[in-house]
């Protein structure tokens, strides 16, 4: 008998759009002791099955169709109270975000103690003991002591780690856990998920891990299951899956995420029903206005220099400045980028590496060194006019499509903004017309112009700030962490286009990111950043190959590896 | 065209074809609005002309005949031989531009105030946010009264009858300001720390433009709802002040003086000259904070459900 | 003050449990007393409140009669017509004992005359008061004082040696804020002594055992309690209720429904004050109007028509309920010097008016403004609010400026209106009084409330006669003589004269005060 | 920590200062408070006298020194009216106006929060409608009127309760007199303490409703669910306690407000309190009085938001500071 089996899952979300079928006739076994992954891009429906499974869908979801076995007792028709006694004592679930998991203000005793309690009949002292001892087998350190603590006082993963505490505090046969490291670094997530592998196996829990990185499936399953639109696609032991999808969904998803072994090319073109753009439209740049712009001198050897860069935020203010309290995000770092080339900086989260950019930008200003670029000094205030001048031809992509759009402009406001705060355009025709070839460019088409920023998905978005930051005509482009928001598909296209355009408008790139094997893909050289210094800096294949640092060989030795 | 099938389309426009209570609030405000503007051509009387009224009049009781003129009103008179029903339409009017009025001049400044405090942070925020505290510590009753003993002193005889609107819309306005620059201040820093203002910044815009063009329009939502509920509270607020004998003059009332006037007879039996103003107060103000109401949960997709 | 408020709390849980007896008078009026310090404050609450702890000399009874009160006879010498004799009343203590002589009425007149009394404006044609012995005295005046007992009603006798003893014989420099022991503590010789006080909150009264007049009045009532109502409303919903069985100041249109209530009745009478506008007749200009270069109303045609247009009938059957006596005089009936004749309402012909301004050559109108008090008198808002409408039908746009007497009256004093409404009341029910305020041109002593910058050397100087005039009869005719030009020259545009209504409960029997101070030892209960 | 006492008392000091500028420079021009001081039968004379005794024919800078002077040495000056102390006459009337207040509060915050818990916890339904609805009535009328409405009901009509005053009051200790101890004081509280209550009650209920909503979408009560808790310890434990460490700030500031919105409550029901008294002294130009009104209210304003802020110190972990091992 399995441990838990799902028969037909039907889970749907009545809306005034219509019903959305979010689970469509999913089936699924986890025996005991096994590690089944549920893997697949936003919206497959990969959460709801475990959701649906803890008989905790979101009002209005329900399941109108579909049987849910446990041990081979039906649990999807329990009453509430029936349910809730499963919950917990025989199903755990982990959730991906350890800093909102826990409540704030009780203290980790008092939550742990409190669940124990309300599923075993025993006496608080008993529950206090069983909880220390939870502790300790989750791997936290000092537990008597550390138990009396509240949440904010345990760092990411140690929360993390008194998350699947929680879920594990009465024994239960069966873990559910979603996105359990998405909200980790790369070093944490290797601890965490050799936790839950070590559970595994000492407890004989059956596990269902929900995630859409491939490399964690790869590292830490036994059997997969590949969702897509709410339907289960492909099925099977996890290295058949890898190395032989069946069908063509799982082939172009396992093709588009980035191999951590080798550099390739390009990424091969996803087969899924729609595009998220179309291919790059080939325009003959030498004689476009986005080929002309300023003459500049792009025959230096570094583009940027960067020496002796520091930054430090106030992290308590006085009036007095004895008193004040600063943390140094940047300790002084050196580097160049050559013009041509692809800059990576790569490095956990708070090393510093989204403040280099900001700081070469000028959004933050900086605190000393210097930064020269193409000739300009962009140190000081950012008014001053020579950094002004320089500053022009650098751009930037953000992280998070959803916020780096005005929601409230147009499209064709947005891409033209720059060029009418630049003077860059004599006339509105001729604006009209760039912002046209601006969105072809970056493929999408130019009814993308008359629409706001809702109406597109998250690639589709990135392409518009892309587009945005090529309004200026810019030389150097930084991209933070371009990617890390959107699906592995829509990454492949992303970086596919973002590689196209540099070599058509021979641009440099300063190139942000956690992820390894995505630096790996797009970098010339590396640079390894951690909490605010620059520990290593070396070209791609020298640095995955033959780390030096100690930190980069820790780095790239705990980066799930994901190789076909 | 195509932005009003946008409109039509939006999940507000959604949201509110689905709620009965919002069309129902709308359209009872709308109606009180409409009545109030087209005053002069829908109220049988015109109560702010003084040399039309008969003081003889007073006191008819609703659809009865005067005792010494025998005419008849639908909604009686009041103390003055005032129509009640036309009176009540000229003191919406008032009402409702008051309310208007000072709600505009505390958006103008609690925006801008709020905008300012949260683009520019440190000093400038800590200082704005210390004169909003100190705002905060006069009680918005006594802000009205203490503007309105300020305005008088200062105006020239001659004009205070006029004055008197313009100071209790300066007045209700002041009170008011804080709770929009907070709000906004709390929404601008939301979307200050958003990367389209980064990229705002990139492109070269100045910190103007940045503020008005960008943050502004993305803040609005915030500030609807508090509008919507702020002239519900302006309006409640104007009647206060005319209770406590600083509100429109009794020449040309608004709505919360002619409640002040009814108290007057509330235990003589000429209860309809407190009663329908009270009802025409309640209308409005009710069918605004539930239009409010609404706003705030359509505005705020996180909590419907 | 600690102390105080202890004791009246504790008097008011006495109250509470029980010892309430069926004698009880629960009094509610809009305003407190403002201290308990007799000579400290010249204002009708304050002496309200005194009346009931002390006595005077003389007082008026309920119906406005001058009768003795601690002196039994009174009168100018024969011989003397400047020396006032006075025989006391013997035989009299104070509520902590002590007895009542000649020495104590020397001190308290004295004590009346200092620097901060605010009743020595009443006194100031003494020379010299005497005490011949414990039971008389005699009071001599600068020059022949007709109406010397006038001005002695309200002035209460204090007992020297408690004042003495509490280190009180100055009398509490109220403006400048002192607070002595007589402001908050009180020894008289009146029908009622204090037992518990807490400003504008609760004043508890009791009968004094002692007191001398003891089978002359009813003294039916043996406990008052004295709550302040602010708001009419309140004040009406606490009679209603049965809260409060006395209250003063019952507003015009609840009159009915008071007296509509079985266990409650109103009583009225005329009340000794007028309601009246005031115009800028003196200035070559109007600050408030839209006439540039002129003054309309130093146009005696348009101060007629006004006074034409004034629909006096309207003002008392609509705004006022019949509660009104239509005045054509600025003067109360009471007062020496009025005639039928002079309290003639003129005619409300608007047409005649309208001719009038014309004439006057202001046919296209013009605009002015009215400044009225909102909390002083009887529906004043109201009042002012009809004449807005009435003065419209002649033309003249009336803004109306209506707020609160602290602001309205300043702007009197000040001659910063020009078109104006005041009331008038006479506690020596004498016509000087009147023009001594209101008509003569305001200078330094006098005519401080005339408003209406009018000045005529000849009126002055006939009012200035009337002080020391003792020829009553001759003094009778100046007084006409002044009255017929004031009338004539329409100084004022008169309104009506007010009445009071009282309204309590079925068990209380009283007549109306014209001066509005209940006297409760006449009080009887049913 | 204590540095962060001391600048927030730092700051109260500078509030209170520009309080008590703005407040007396105001007064300046609401009225003129002679004519009420002297009787009608007064004399230019005696004017131009009372107003040098007072001090009002100083410059505005010197009166206001003056003020200041005074103000440090807990002397408010002495009010035109009644001719004592202003301070000690509003600490005579401050225990009815705080008695009210507490009482008010108090009503405000156990109904608001228990129907705000309510609602939030049962969004939909018609008791939850009735309840949101109805509570918009209440702050969609003048709180005059609703005071006459009462009274006009409950004491002249059915003649339950009493319509105006604090009834029988009881001393406690030197200067605290309290109406909570006798039959009459409670019954006349119940209108008064309803009328003040209700627009912050409504207030609180809303907000705890949003808060709370806001809090039960959260992860860590998902989680709490998932681990098998029962709905009442999600609700009442997890979900209560943290809707209410924001509440604590709203609710703190809205008792200063029901100080000062019972200026009209205190005047319908005529009760003995400071808004009372400040509405009289208005009317009378008392200045000293209103002064002393004022920086009576900035102070508690001030004091009100410093304990809220030390509550909230108490309150959330979060913000004990302290970050452990790690």
């Amino acid at each position: 008998m399995e441990l838990l089996e799902i028969n037909n899952m039907v889970v749907e979300f009545p809306s005034r759009h219509g019903v959305f079928t979010a689970v469509d006739d999913v089936s699924l076994t986890v025996a005991e002791g096994e590690i089944v992954g549920l893997v697949g891009e936003s919206g497959a429906g990969k959460s709801t099955v475990g959701n649906a499974v803890m008989g905790l869908l979101q009002s209005p979801g329900h399941m109108p169709s579909g049987e849910i076995w446990l041990h081979g007792e039906r649990i999807d028709q329990l009453s509430p109270s029936d349910m809730r006694s499963i919950r917990g004592k025989r199903i755990g679930m982990i959730f991906q975000d350890p800093m909102t998991s826990l409540n704030p203000i009780e203290t980790i005793e008092y939550q742990l103690v409190e669940t124990i309690q309300t599923h075993l009949d025993v006496g608080t002292s008993e529950a206090r003991r069983r909880a220390v001892d939870l502790l300790d087998q989750v791997g936290i350190p000092d537990p008597a002591n550390r138990i009396k603590q509240y949440p904010h006082q345990f760092s990411g993963g140690m929360r993390q780690r008194v998350v699947i505490a929680l879920a594990l505090c009465v024994e239960p046969e069966l873990i559910i856990a979603d996105e359990p490291t998405t909200a980790l670094d790369v070093t944490i997530q290797a601890q965490i998920l050799e936790l839950i592998k070590d559970l595994c196996k000492s407890r004989k829990l059956g596990v269902i891990l929900v995630t859409h990185d491939m490399g964690v499936i790869a590292e830490t399953t036994d059997r997969v299951a590949v969702m897509y639109r709410g339907r289960l696609i492909e099925m099977g032991e996890t290295d058949q899956v890898i190395n032989a999808p069946q069908q063509p969904y799982t082939r172009s998803l396992i093709a588009a995420v980035p191999p951590s072994n080798k550099k390739i090319n390009r990424f091969p073109k996803v087969a899924i029903e729609e595009s998220d753009g179309n291919a790059l439209q080939n325009f003959d740049l030498k004689g476009h206005w986005l080929g002309r712009g300023d003459a500049f001198d792009t025959t230096v050897e570094n583009l940027l220099e960067v020496r002796d860069l520091q930054k430090r935020f106030i992290v308590k203010s006085s009036i007095l400045p004895r008193n004040r309290v600063y943390m140094d995000a940047i300790k002084g770092i050196d580097f160049d980028v050559r013009s041509g080339e692809t800059f990576g900086l790569v490095g956990e989260s708070g090393s510093g590496k989204s403040t280099v950019a900001r700081v070469i930008t000028g959004i933050y200003p900086d605190d000393g060194g210097s930064m020269r670029f193409a000739g300009h000094d962009l140190t000081g205030a950012s008014g001053k006019d020579d950094a002004r001048a320089g500053r022009q031809n650098i751009q930037m992509i953000f992280q998070d499509p959803y916020s780096s759009l005005n929601g409230r402009m147009k499209i064709s406001s947005i891409v033209a903004e720059p060029m009418i705060v630049n003077k860059l355009t004599d006339t509105a025709e001729e604006r009209h017309q760039i912002v046209t070839d601006l969105l072809e460019l970056v493929g999408l088409g130019k009814d993308a112009a008359k629409k706001y920023p809702h109406e597109f998905s998250g690639g589709q978005r990135q392409r518009i700030s892309i587009a945005r930051a090529l309004a200026t005509r810019p030389r150097f482009l930084i991209c933070d962490e371009p990617t890390s928001a959107l699906d592995v598909s829509i990454q492949a296209q992303i970086l596919n286009l973002l590689k196209d355009l540099q070599e058509q408008l021979r641009l440099t790139l300063l190139f942000i990111s956690h992820d390894l094997p995505v630096i790996r893909q797009m970098c010339d050289r590396v640079g390894v950043m951690r909490h605010g210094d620059l520990v290593e800096v070396a070209d791609t294949e020298a640095l995955f190959e033959y780390p030096q640092h100690s930190y980069t060989q820790t780095l790239i030795g705990q980066m799930p590896k994901f190789a076909k | 065209m195509d932005s009003v099938k946008r409109a039509f389309d939006s999940d507000l426009a959604w949201s509110f074809r689905h709620s009965p209570v919002a069309i129902l609030s709308a359209t009872v405000a709308l109606l009180l609005i409409l009545a109030a503007v087209c005053a002069p051509l829908i109220a049988p009387y015109n109560p702010f002309d003084p040399a039309s009224l008969n003081l003889m009049n007073g006191f008819s009781r609703p659809m009865e005949p005067n005792a010494f003129t025998g005419d008849s009103f639908l909604l009686g008179t009041d103390d003055q031989g005032r129509d009640v029903l036309s009176t009540i339409l000229y003191g919406m009017r008032i009402s409702l531009f008051v309310g208007f009025a000072a709600v505009v001049f505390a958006m103008i400044i609690g925006v801008v105030a709020g905008l300012v405090a949260a683009y520019a942070g440190g000093r400038v925020d800590a200082i704005i946010m210390r004169i909003a505290d100190v705002q905060l510590t006069f009680p918005s009753i006594l802000v009205a009264m203490l503007i309105f003993g300020i305005a008088k002193g200062f105006t020239p005889v001659h004009l205070r009858d006029q004055m008197a609107i313009w100071v209790l819309i300066i007045s209700i306005g002041l009170s008011d300001w804080v709770q929009f620059a907070r709000v906004v201040r709390g929404a601008a820093l939301v979307e200050k720390s958003k990367e389209y203002v980064e990229a705002a910044i990139l492109i070269g815009r100045g910190p103007i433009a940045i503020i008005f063009r960008h943050i502004l329009p993305n803040v609005l939502s915030p500030v609807l709802v508090i509008a919507t509920i702020s002239l519900a509270l302006a309006i409640i607020a104007e009647a206060t002040l005319s209770f406590l004998g600083v509100g429109a003059p009794p020449t040309r009332p608004s709505l919360g003086t002619l409640i002040r006037i009814g108290q007057g007879y509330l235990f003589s039996g000429e209860w309809w000259i407190l009663l329908f103003p009270s009802l025409t107060l309640l209308l409005l103000a009710l069918s605004v904070n539930l239009l409010g109401d609404w706003l705030r949960d359509a505005l705020n997709p996180k909590l419907g459900d | 003050m600690i102390r105080k408020v202890t004791i009246a709390a504790q008097a008011a849980l006495l109250a509470s449990t029980g010892l309430v007896s069926a004698e009880t008078l629960n009094w509610a009026r809009a305003g407190d007393s403002l201290t308990l310090d007799p000579h400290a404050q010249n204002e009708g609450p304050t002496h309200a409140l005194a009346h009931q702890i002390y006595e005077p000399l003389l007082i008026r009874d309920m119906t406005g009669q001058m009768v003795p009160a601690l002196a039994t006879e009174w009168g100018p010498n024969a011989d003397d017509p400047n020396v006032w004799t006075f025989k006391l009343r013997e035989g009299v203590t104070y509520h902590d004992g002590a007895a009542f002589d000649s020495e104590d009425v020397l001190f308290s007149l004295e004590r009346a005359q200092s620097e901060d009394s605010d009743m020595k404006e009443l006194l100031n044609s003494i020379k010299e008061v005497r005490a011949p012995d414990a039971s008389t005295i005699e009071i001599e005046t600068d020059g022949p004082n007709p109406i010397l007992a006038n001005n002695l009603t309200n002035l209460f006798i204090m007992d020297k040696g408690w004042a003495e003893a509490n280190d009180v014989v100055k009398v509490q420099d109220f403006e400048g804020g002192e607070e002595t022991f007589a402001s908050r503590n009180a020894n008289g010789t009146g029908p009622y002594k204090l037992t518990s006080r807490a400003p504008d909150s609760l004043t508890e009264l009791e009968a004094f055992d002692g007191y001398w007049g003891k089978g002359e009045f009813p003294l039916e009532i043996t406990k008052i309690k004295y709550t302040p109502i602010k708001n009419a409303a309140t004040r009406v919903a606490a009679l209603l209720s049965g809260e409060v069985d006395f209250i003063q100041d019952v507003p015009v249109q609840d009159l009915g429904r008071v007296d509509a209530d079985e266990n409650l009745k109103v009583i009225k009478a005329p009340q000794n004050r007028v309601i009246f506008f005031g115009l800028n007749l003196g200035d070559d200009d109007l600050t408030t109007d839209d006439v540039e270069g002129a003054n309309p109303f130093a146009d005696k045609r348009v101060r007629q028509a006004m006074n034409m247009a004034i629909n006096r009938e309207a003002i008392m059957k609509v705004v006022m309920r019949d509660q009104s006596i239509p005045a054509g005089v600025a003067m109360p009936p009471f007062v020496n010097g009025w005639t039928e004749a002079l309290d003639t309402i003129p005619s409300n012909d608007i047409e005649a008016a309208k001719a009038l301004v014309a004439e006057a050559g202001y046919g296209d109108g013009f605009t002015v403004t009215l400044h009225c008090p909102n909390d002083r008198y009887i529906n004043d808002e109201a009042i002012c609010q009809a004449a807005v409408g009435m003065m419209a039908q002649i033309g003249i746009t009336v803004n109306l400026d209506a707020k609160p007497k602290a602001q309205h009256f300043p702007q009197i004093n000040n001659l910063e209106t020009d078109f104006y409404m005041l009331g008038w009341g006479v506690p020596t029910y004498d016509s000087e009084y009147i023009f001594n305020f209101l008509v003569h041109t305001k200078t330094e002593n006098r005519g401080s409330w005339n408003g209406t910058r009018y000045s005529n050397p000849d009126i002055d100087a006939k009012i200035v006669s009337l002080a020391s005039e003792t020829d009553l009869a001759k003094r009778d005719a100046t007084i006409a003589e002044i009255w017929a030009a004031v009338q004539d020259e329409i100084l004022y545009l008169p309104i009506h004269h007010q009445v009071l209504n009282w309204g309590m409960s079925n068990k209380v029997e009283t007549v109306v005060d014209p001066e509005d101070v209940p006297k409760f030892k006449y009080f009887t209960l049913n | 920590m204590i540095s962060y006492i001391v600048k927030r008392a730092l700051q109260s000091v500078l509030v209170l200062l520009a309080v008590g500028f703005v407040a007396f420079g105001m007064f300046r021009f609401i009225g003129d408070p002679i004519d009420n001081m002297l009787g009608q039968e007064r004399t230019d004379a005696d004017i131009e006298r009372l107003r040098e005794i007072l001090g009002l024919n100083d410059p505005f800078l010197v009166q206001y020194w003056n003020f200041l002077k005074g103000a440090l040495q807990g002397d408010m000056g002495v009010s035109f009216r009644q001719g004592r102390p202003a301070l000690d006459i509003i600490l005579d009337r401050l225990p009815a106006t705080l008695e009210l207040a507490m009482v008010s509060a108090t009503f405000a915050m156990v109904v608001g929060i228990f129907l705000g818990i309510y609602t939030a916890i049962n969004r939909k339904g018609p008791i939850t409608n009735f309840i949101l609805t109805t509570s918009l009535i209440g702050v969609s009328l003048p709180t005059f009127l609703i005071g006459i409405l009462l009274i006009y009901l409950f004491a002249v009509e059915l003649k339950w309760l009493p319509s105006f005053g604090r009834g029988d009051v009881v001393p406690v200790g030197d200067w605290w007199t309290t109406g909570l101890l006798t039959a009459s004081g409670l019954k006349s509280l119940i209108l008064p303490a309803i009328t003040l209550g209700l627009y912050q009650m409504t207030l609180i209920m809303r907000l705890v409703r949003s808060e709370m909503s806001e809090v039960l979408r959260q992860d860590y009560i998902r989680f709490a669910r998932a681990r098998g808790l029962k709905e009442r310890a999600i609700n009442f434990r997890h979900a209560v306690k943290n809707t209410l460490i924001p509440v604590i700030t709203v609710a703190g500031l809205q008792i200063g407000s029901i100080i000062a919105f019972s200026i009209i409550t205190e005047t319908v029901f005529q009760w003995p309190g400071v808004g009372l008294l400040f509405i009289d002294s208005v009317q009378f130009v008392d200045i000293p009085v209103m002064a002393s009104y004022l920086m009576m209210i900035s102070v508690m304003f001030v004091g009100i938001n410093f304990i809220v802020d030390m509550a909230y110190l108490a309150i959330d972990p979060r913000l004990r500071g302290g970050k452990g091992g790690n």
